[in-house]
């Protein structure tokens, strides 16, 4: 039994928090909050994410990156987290991700070296503004463009075939998307209407497919034409927003893309982002924590006040505990566990939960007994 | 029991109803239309409208005809708080002029005091600032340090003020200042009304997580006051902020019912809009909501029937106000979840037009803290309510 | 403005909670608890209730009773819960609600003297095991016996019939009814299939009806052939339960009745449901704070730790809601108020929550930092 | 990461599984079983069961071979919690004596205590009391006033016990006395191993709300004990307890999980049964509880970890308390919840036993204040995990 992280893992994420209290503190954080206009993502921060091999942890070694796993990239998430670090890294991790898991040979050799060194800048677009994260949020389509027949029954199981030849004509909105201004590729998902049946036979070629092919993953130039982007404001200054429309935009698609693959990849960015969460949970507490021992009213320490005390330790416990539920659904995800749906499903509820009353605790510690 | 109110005040109300309907413009009640005005045009037009509320005789309504009130009843400020709420007229741009500093003039102010204050204060031609809090004095304003030195007639302040509202706009500010040197805690205070258009008080605007700025910094640097412009006498000032505190009990509740309440139901707008009204996970949270809501206004009647009876509310406002600032901010969280992911977007969502409701959540933070934090509240109802010990 | 309750109003609250600490305090309450055999119907408490008048609240002065209304009712009601007082108060009210309400001139005369006086102890029987509050709940079938005809249309509308004529024989199991073991009279809801067209023309008779009347209210005498009753034990030793199960039991209706004197019925039993709760919640809120003043645990009062002091600050605020949402339910009933159906709910959902509330901290705050 | 146990710790996972499989009756595992069970003779078939489980090497895991014990791994310790919880095994009668006596005694007792004492305690040949809480000091036990006087090689104890759990069954109650007459505090106190079937002695049932008596009064009028039976040496009795309390942190949460897991899955069986699986709002009440569940199953690895590497959890046991006694008690909440005005009868609701639950509803408002109330538990996590000032 070793439920905790090895050394090389909590390494990793001392690493990431020095490169931040050293390079990229809150005050850095706080300018490219302001920046409204700006793009939210600062250059000499995502040069340094690149070459420290943070947005390679998942990529196979054989494509430069490090070969390892969800649990690893949760540990750069929850420390990223902490630092509120503006920047691209979840979905380009994601759009990875997507490549790794439903790619052809070719499609991972041209873009995941990229990708792993942030020479390449990619997001993720999944769903419809206000719908689900799953197959039945997704709002684009994709169509066989006129006058090209939809690969036929076998062609995923002939070796050696490039699968990226494989083309999609895609139309409808996805929203909101992260970091779409700065993109350099776009990874959508699409319903594809009347496919099931031409692959349901070459369903092998997506790794954990449950035998559907009813959502495909698409590689989308956000330069293409037919590509609307429109940027939404977001009270979030430490990420960007747009809305990305597509009218018969032609993209290629990822072969072993499935529902299965799409469902794979949102519980990825689920356990990602309840890493983050978590990351800010705990950053939030930490400083409540120093801010009331060190905060004086009525002649004594704020953080002596027993009300506020019990808050702080009920928030403690709540903290840690979401804190594990992160670290076992990533592993669950990494080892496949039986138990892994409702391990994710415990760890996001659990850190949002924990990072909602974190912040909220904060704003009002920092204020509650201190200001009038 | 008896829920009705006199016939004079329902012809009160029957009069200001009337003149809210011809006097508020049909665009200020479409939801965010307040969020799209630049904030310093805003200002104005809600101080303008303070001026044609006072000339057509609808301002002071519970105050002494003699400084420009009206006179009236506590039924009727309840009704004119209810209506205006109601008719979504603007919020005061002189709320803590209002609220604390002219009842306490009217209680311990000087003839002059009285006489040059009041009027202009509640036709908003004076805004009047708070200046209590300061970086190392929140709820603990025993250990304020803005410090006031005499020369001559005039007294020199040197300090800061933080969190202080209205801090641009403001005309004068009513401020706490150690005006004996070395004095302790309590002691050796004065309220001062000091003049915020001269050399030595510069104000910096401090940016919320919504973007406003309502609040800011008052910077005092050898800023003059004369001696007179001091409230309740040289070195009283503690007696006198807390006779000030005191008139924050004046609040029933029914102003803050009412204007949650159309909150309240332009949010399960909102839910419709997104066909989010049949989640019965969210219904459940909107009738917890609606429960505490409605039991706001229950104790606002209560509150009512006190005053009007004379009864001194004592540490029971502490009560109201935990009420209405909780209940306020369980709502917008009820709000945060009814948007889902959607809530960091500042912007109009499948033809819904929220980003007013996306500024009330983030006000709402605020309301557990300002004006006595649930904390401070919690105890004093635990104290001097229910009588446990310090 | 006047949303107090009057002099008369709190004197009556003072005598019955005076009443019960010189004369049934805890002890006696206790002993009723502990003994599960028991009916749970002290005869010397039941005696003083009749004769103090607290049953004749609602009841009109014609009939020998008070002449007032549930918002006088839910004082009784307040200082009962307060003193966990034992006994069929609730249920005998209700009942003589539903023959005010319903009954015909004959069966007011009959039954409401002896039901505000005590000499007769009644229960409701309105809703099958785990069933809603509502004409849906309602488990007890009635029919026309065989050689009776049903009362023909326009039978209520004749002034001077003698509507307790009209009989039904009721079949079905209601449960749990409170003191049924104790009570010489329950009125019982049923469903009247294939009645509904019959009595449609007369729903003027039923104050307030909707104009449907598939539910009738019946004159259950306990005794008779047909019913059988089952006592369940229950956990809350303050009340007795017990199961009525009827197989064509022959029963006199109230000729008034409807779906919407049923509704009525139970909007009136969940105000003085409520009410007893917010007293129980004022007396366990009001005990604990006395308790905690004296506790001296760590060299000083229990009750100056702070988390503590705030737990029961806010459970101040939420009784006192309670109590306000209690009051003006009342009164809405009385006086009809438009809102009376969202005021009876805020009522009963703000009361249960802050019992709840309320003795669970008691629980927790007499040995929580008490005891170990 | 690694969440798999040994070949040699899954080996004895499989041994024990038969062995539970092959001894526990069917009939224990129907829910409402032990309910139906008359208190004094379920107290002896528990009593037989652990002589069984001693008999077969399944009792002690982790305990030295000397005293009786398997001298297993911590995984072990682990596998044994989980195994015998899914099997509903019942609980042991000599909890205490197990959790808090025997390590203690294997850490300062005299030889003479580890060889009489421990292993009868394990095979529950002699069943523990704990005598600590009295009237007048619960969570604060320096203020105790059970006295014991020097009466040649005796003393000579009178007081006092509260809370004693299992009195009525003790056969010996470790027991803080203040043997130092006029003692002040933590001083002048001394653990007696006192011999409860004597004259001095006498044991007074507490009636719960759920109406069972597992707690007792313990009085002591001049009852003896040869001085020889104190644990930690005469006069230091304060330190012998912080040691035996400081045991408390052994429990993982694992055995909490596993059993309330089992509960967890009996309430939504009843959910099913009443028709309220598919009430959305009820659902969400289970999935939050869920999420507490299975957190605290993550943590039991935690811990379990921590154990194996030798860490020191100190005050973090205080976190696993607070995670699985609140947690716990919510889900009964949830029960309430579940069966609405039902939850107070207790009989067979719709052919379904629900008694035991409700059983377990009541026993769940005690987890909370017994061993360290979460009052106390928040006060060492604010104070001794996050560093605030005292």
């Amino acid at each position: 039994m070793f439920f905790a992280l090895t050394d090389e893992q909590r390494a990793l994420g001392d690493t990431v928090r020095d490169f931040l209290a050293d390079r990229f503190g809150l005050t850095a954080v706080r300018a490219v909050f302001e920046d409204a206009a700006g793009d939210g993502h600062p250059p000499e921060l995502w040069k340094a994410v690149g070459e420290q091999g943070w947005l390679a942890v998942c990529v196979p070694e054989s494509f430069d990156g490090l070969g390892l796993g969800i649990l690893d990239a949760q540990v750069v998430a929850r420390a990223l987290g902490a630092g509120v670090a503006p920047g691209p890294w979840l979905p380009t991790v994601l759009a990875a991700e997507a490549v790794r898991l439903a790619g052809s040979d070719a499609q991972r050799a041209e873009l995941l070296p990229r990708l792993a060194s942030g020479e390449l800048v990619a997001t993720v677009a999944l769903r419809g503004a206000g719908r689900g994260y799953d197959a039945d949020g997704v709002a684009v389509t994709a169509s066989v463009p006129a006058g090209e027949s939809a690969p036929s029954a076998g062609t995923g199981a002939e070796a050696g075939v490039e699968a990226g030849a494989e083309v999609g004509l895609l139309t409808g909105t996805a929203s909101p998307v992260e970091y779409l201004t700065v993109a350099g590729l776009v990874v959508v998902a699409a319903t594809e209407p009347g496919r099931v049946a031409a692959t349901s036979a070459s369903a092998g070629a997506g790794a954990g497919s449950d035998g559907g092919s009813d959502v495909g993953l698409y590689l989308v130039d956000p330069g293409a034409p037919g590509v609307t982007v429109t940027r939404l404001t977001s009270y979030d200054g430490t990420t960007r927003l747009a809305t990305l429309a597509l009218d018969g935009v032609r993209a290629r698609r990822l072969p072993g893309s499935s529902t299965a693959v799409l469902d794979d990849l949102l519980r990825r960015g689920a356990v990602l982002t309840a890493a983050d969460l978590a990351g800010i949970a705990r950053e939030a507490l930490t400083r409540t924590v120093r801010y009331d021992q060190e905060r004086i009213q009525f002649g004594r320490a704020v953080g002596s006040f027993q009300a506020l005390k019990h808050q702080l330790a009920d928030l403690h416990v709540a903290v840690t505990m979401a804190e594990h539920a992160v670290m076992y659904a990533a592993y669950a995800i990494d080892a496949e566990l039986p138990d892994l749906l409702l391990a994710v499903a415990v760890a996001k509820a659990k850190a949002s939960q924990a990072a909602r009353d974190a912040t909220s605790t904060m704003i009002q510690f920092h204020g509650g007994i201190g200001y009038t | 029991m008896d829920l009705t109110f006199s016939a004079k005040e329902e012809e009160f109300r029957a009069d200001l109803r009337g003149w809210l309907a011809d006097n508020i413009p049909a665009e200020w009640s479409r939801p965010g239309f307040w969020a799209g005005v630049p904030e310093d045009e805003g200002f104005e037009m809600r101080r303008d409208w303070e001026q044609r509320k006072f000339d057509a005789g609808f301002a002071g309504i519970d105050w002494p005809t003699e400084y420009g009130g009206r006179g009236g009843t506590p039924g009727m400020k309840a009704i004119y708080d209810e209506e205006t709420a109601s008719a979504r007229a603007p919020s005061t741009v002189n709320a803590l002029g209002l609220a604390f500093l002219a009842p306490t003039i009217m209680a311990i102010g000087t003839d002059e005091q009285k006489r040059e204050i009041i009027r202009p204060l509640l036709r908003s031609e004076v805004i009047w600032c708070q200046g209590f809090s300061e970086p190392d004095a929140g709820s603990d304003l025993a250990s304020l340090r803005t410090a006031g030195v005499a020369d001559g007639p005039e007294i020199v302040v040197n300090g800061q003020k933080v969190w202080t509202t209205n801090a641009s706009h403001g005309d004068r500010i009513f401020t706490l200042v150690r005006t004996e040197p070395g004095s302790q805690r309590h002691r050796g205070l004065s309220m001062l009304l000091i003049d915020m258009h001269q050399e030595g008080v510069e104000v910096r605007p401090l940016r919320q997580m919504s973007g406003a700025t309502e609040f800011g910094e008052v910077f005092f640097t050898n800023a003059r006051v004369p001696a007179t412009e001091c409230l309740g006498g040289l070195g009283n000032g503690w007696a006198t902020a807390m006779l000030l505190l005191s008139f924050e009990r004046g609040a029933s509740g029914i102003l803050q019912y009412t204007s949650f309440r159309r909150s309240y139901d332009e949010i399960v707008r909102a839910a419709r809009a997104l066909g989010r009204d049949r989640d019965p996970v969210l219904r459940q949270e909107l009738g917890r909501r609606m429960v505490e809501l409605e039991c706001l206004r229950y104790h606002a009647m209560d509150v009512l029937t006190k005053v009007e009876q004379g009864v001194d509310l004592g540490s029971e406002s502490s009560m109201t106000k935990l009420q209405w600032s909780e209940t306020y901010q369980d709502l917008f969280e009820t709000f945060d979840d009814l948007l889902g992911s959607d809530v960091a977007i500042d912007a109009p969502l499948a033809d819904l037009d929220v980003t007013a409701l996306q500024a009330e959540g983030f006000w709402s933070r605020s309301v557990t803290i300002w004006g006595g934090s649930s904390q401070v509240q919690r105890n004093i109802v635990a104290e001097r309510v229910l009588g446990l010990p310090r």
